[in-house]
């Protein structure tokens, strides 16, 4: 018998490019993304800078993977939620943030950050069988 | 109950695997099995036999694998973070063109889908990080 | 279904703690892992913050990690027990999800 | 004879860089490398700080840093000039010492 | 001709165990005593824990490396600087430090840790021709 | 001017070592002097010659040994450090009854004195770390 679903979410605290936890929790993500579990996306504190627009890093001989956050619909990846607090703590707005969407079979183009109170955060947190942290 | 254990750093810098390893024995003293210990990022670093700790201190590749034969652990090393940070075993040395290996015994290098499937089967994942 | 949340910083050095006092639901439990217990010191700045936090939560430190500081369990704030590595797992069994603050 | 001070992690996780300027001489330099550029950000709770340990020291950050991050120089506060690495060389070359706040 | 004796002081910020920064530090201070040099220790925010008495790792399985603390006396290490602030933010005394003494040509147990306002420890930093960080 | 580097991290997980890759590779091209690159904690990670990182991603080891060719860098990795993790040179690998080595070229393994030196010898010692 096939094992129930269970609800994945992945939390991210740390700015991207300092270390590589960002990039490798990314990879998980889409790794993931083939056992058809329930996943969610969680940015919050220093994460939120993972989702910056407009990243370049030429200068510092990395690799640029912030454009395959934008590609996470295409994985069945629909559910980014960025804390609210912890944006204007440091002085963005969603205007800052890469536009990710994803399609349904009804609908095109559906954005997938949702923007959450840090309460809200705490909520869905709460709601989850597994939470990955790196 | 069946636990599932992630250690995200590598040995002796941080503490996350020395505590990782103290919890997974706990939790089998307690008759809790541990379904599998999943070492990514730096945590691949547990995995080399290469290392020659002080005399006086702990060995903690060596407790591992020692633990790992004892209850007969499922020690997977993820294959991609294993690559950036070089640690092989003789198959994938040969693949890369390697002319070394030096994984240590009682851990086994796979995908990353192995932590996921650990996510599932697990009814506890506990992650040890920095 | 409540959560066990393992901090395994010192909230001096890090977000780590304020972060996860501030997504904690009532009936959860913070365990204090690794550098994360000097944060529980009586008489310390954090000290205060983690007892507010205690009437809602239950607050756990990890034994073996305060004898390795030179803490003793006498030294820390009232609001917190002190557990050992078999402690840790049974939290971690009694909780529905174990969240790591990274 | 004046200091440079580096620092790399983002003042929201770490205490580093508000221990640096806890320690700044006047006449110091403070270069923010690697994931402390955020920091710097117009309109961030960091900000206010930087600028007033700004009117002592001068404030740094390093652009290739800030681009990898999707942060340009006119979001930067106004105390904040921005260097590339051959500038970090010059400022680490011009101050008797530098001290990596890790 | 020899080199002009320089002045090097080791900065500690970190607690001990939770990472190796502490162990690796104190391993530089020791081989680094043979070389003549002008040798000072700092130990502010988390690094005051370093110093404190009654570490006991047996629990943890680590090696407790504090004792050597003890010994730095007998390397011709004699100038422990530790911040007051630091201690008071953490809720300790000078009570729940380490006793580390030396010992001169004149005088036996002369104290090495020597407790310095934050200020007074900018201009320890500020007087250094070496800064070594871990 | 005369400039040591010491690098404390590992390659990927942390930034350090880029950044002093970087740091290095500007002080040079402004004509300066590198007396030595001094790799120490898991900073020795950066010397060992199995990482195979991902075809699109920079090779850190590659480019610290091609950056040490091109200027004749004296890149240190701390022995002690090297020990503790699995670093190991032929010679070392033969003294501790290790059946394989992985020191990348253009790295030489000594003991944690060349820090100190590097920083008598240097008019600046700078350091990348956590």
């Amino acid at each position: 018998m096939a094992q129930a679903q269970k609800k994945f979410l992945y939390v991210n605290r740390k700015a991207p490019h300092g270390s590589i936890y960002a990039l490798e929790s990314l990879e998980v993500v889409l790794i993931g993304a083939a056992f058809e579990q329930a996943v969610s996306l969680a940015f919050l504190d220093d994460g939120v800078f993972q989702l910056a627009r407009g990243q370049n890093t030429k200068g510092i001989g990395a690799k640029n993977f912030s454009g395959t956050y934008r590609a996470l619909g295409d994985y069945d990846v629909r559910d980014l939620y960025v804390e609210r607090e912890s944006l204007e703590e440091r002085g963005l707005s969603t205007d800052d943030l890469l536009e990710i969407t994803h399609d349904t079979d009804d609908e095109e183009d559906i954005p997938s950050i949702k923007i959450v109170s840090r309460a809200e955060m705490a909520d869905i947190m709460a709601s989850q069988d597994v939470i990955l942290s790196f | 109950m069946k636990f599932g254990i992630v250690v995200n750093e590598g040995p002796y810098t941080h503490q996350a695997s020395d505590t990782a390893y103290q919890f997974a024995k706990a939790a089998l003293d307690k008759g809790h099995e541990v379904v599998r210990v999943f070492f990514y990022h730096d945590g691949v670093n547990n995995a080399t036999r290469l290392t020659v700790p002080p005399q006086d201190e702990r060995n903690v590749q060596r407790n591992w694998s020692e633990l790992g034969a004892k209850h007969n652990l499922d020690m997977v090393v993820c294959i991609a973070a294993a690559q950036r940070r070089g640690i092989l075993d003789e198959n994938e040395a040969k693949r890369q063109g390697k002319d070394a290996n030096n994984i240590a015994p009682g851990f086994r290098i796979s995908g990353l889908g192995q932590l996921i499937e650990a996510g599932i089967l697990a009814d506890r994942l506990v992650v040890f990080g920095d | 279904m409540s959560t066990l949340h393992t901090v395994n910083k010192s909230p001096f050095e890090r977000n780590s703690l304020s972060s996860c006092l501030g997504h904690c639901k009532p009936g959860d439990a913070v365990l204090l892992i690794e550098d994360a217990v000097v944060g529980a010191r009586k008489g310390g700045s954090f000290a205060g913050r983690l007892a507010e936090a205690g009437k809602q939560c239950s607050m756990y430190a990890l034994g073996p990690d305060l004898a390795a500081r030179g803490l003793k369990p006498e030294d820390m704030d009232a609001c917190v027990q002190v557990v050992d590595y078999g402690g840790f797992v049974d939290l971690a069994a009694e909780h529905a999800r174990t969240q790591a603050w990274l």
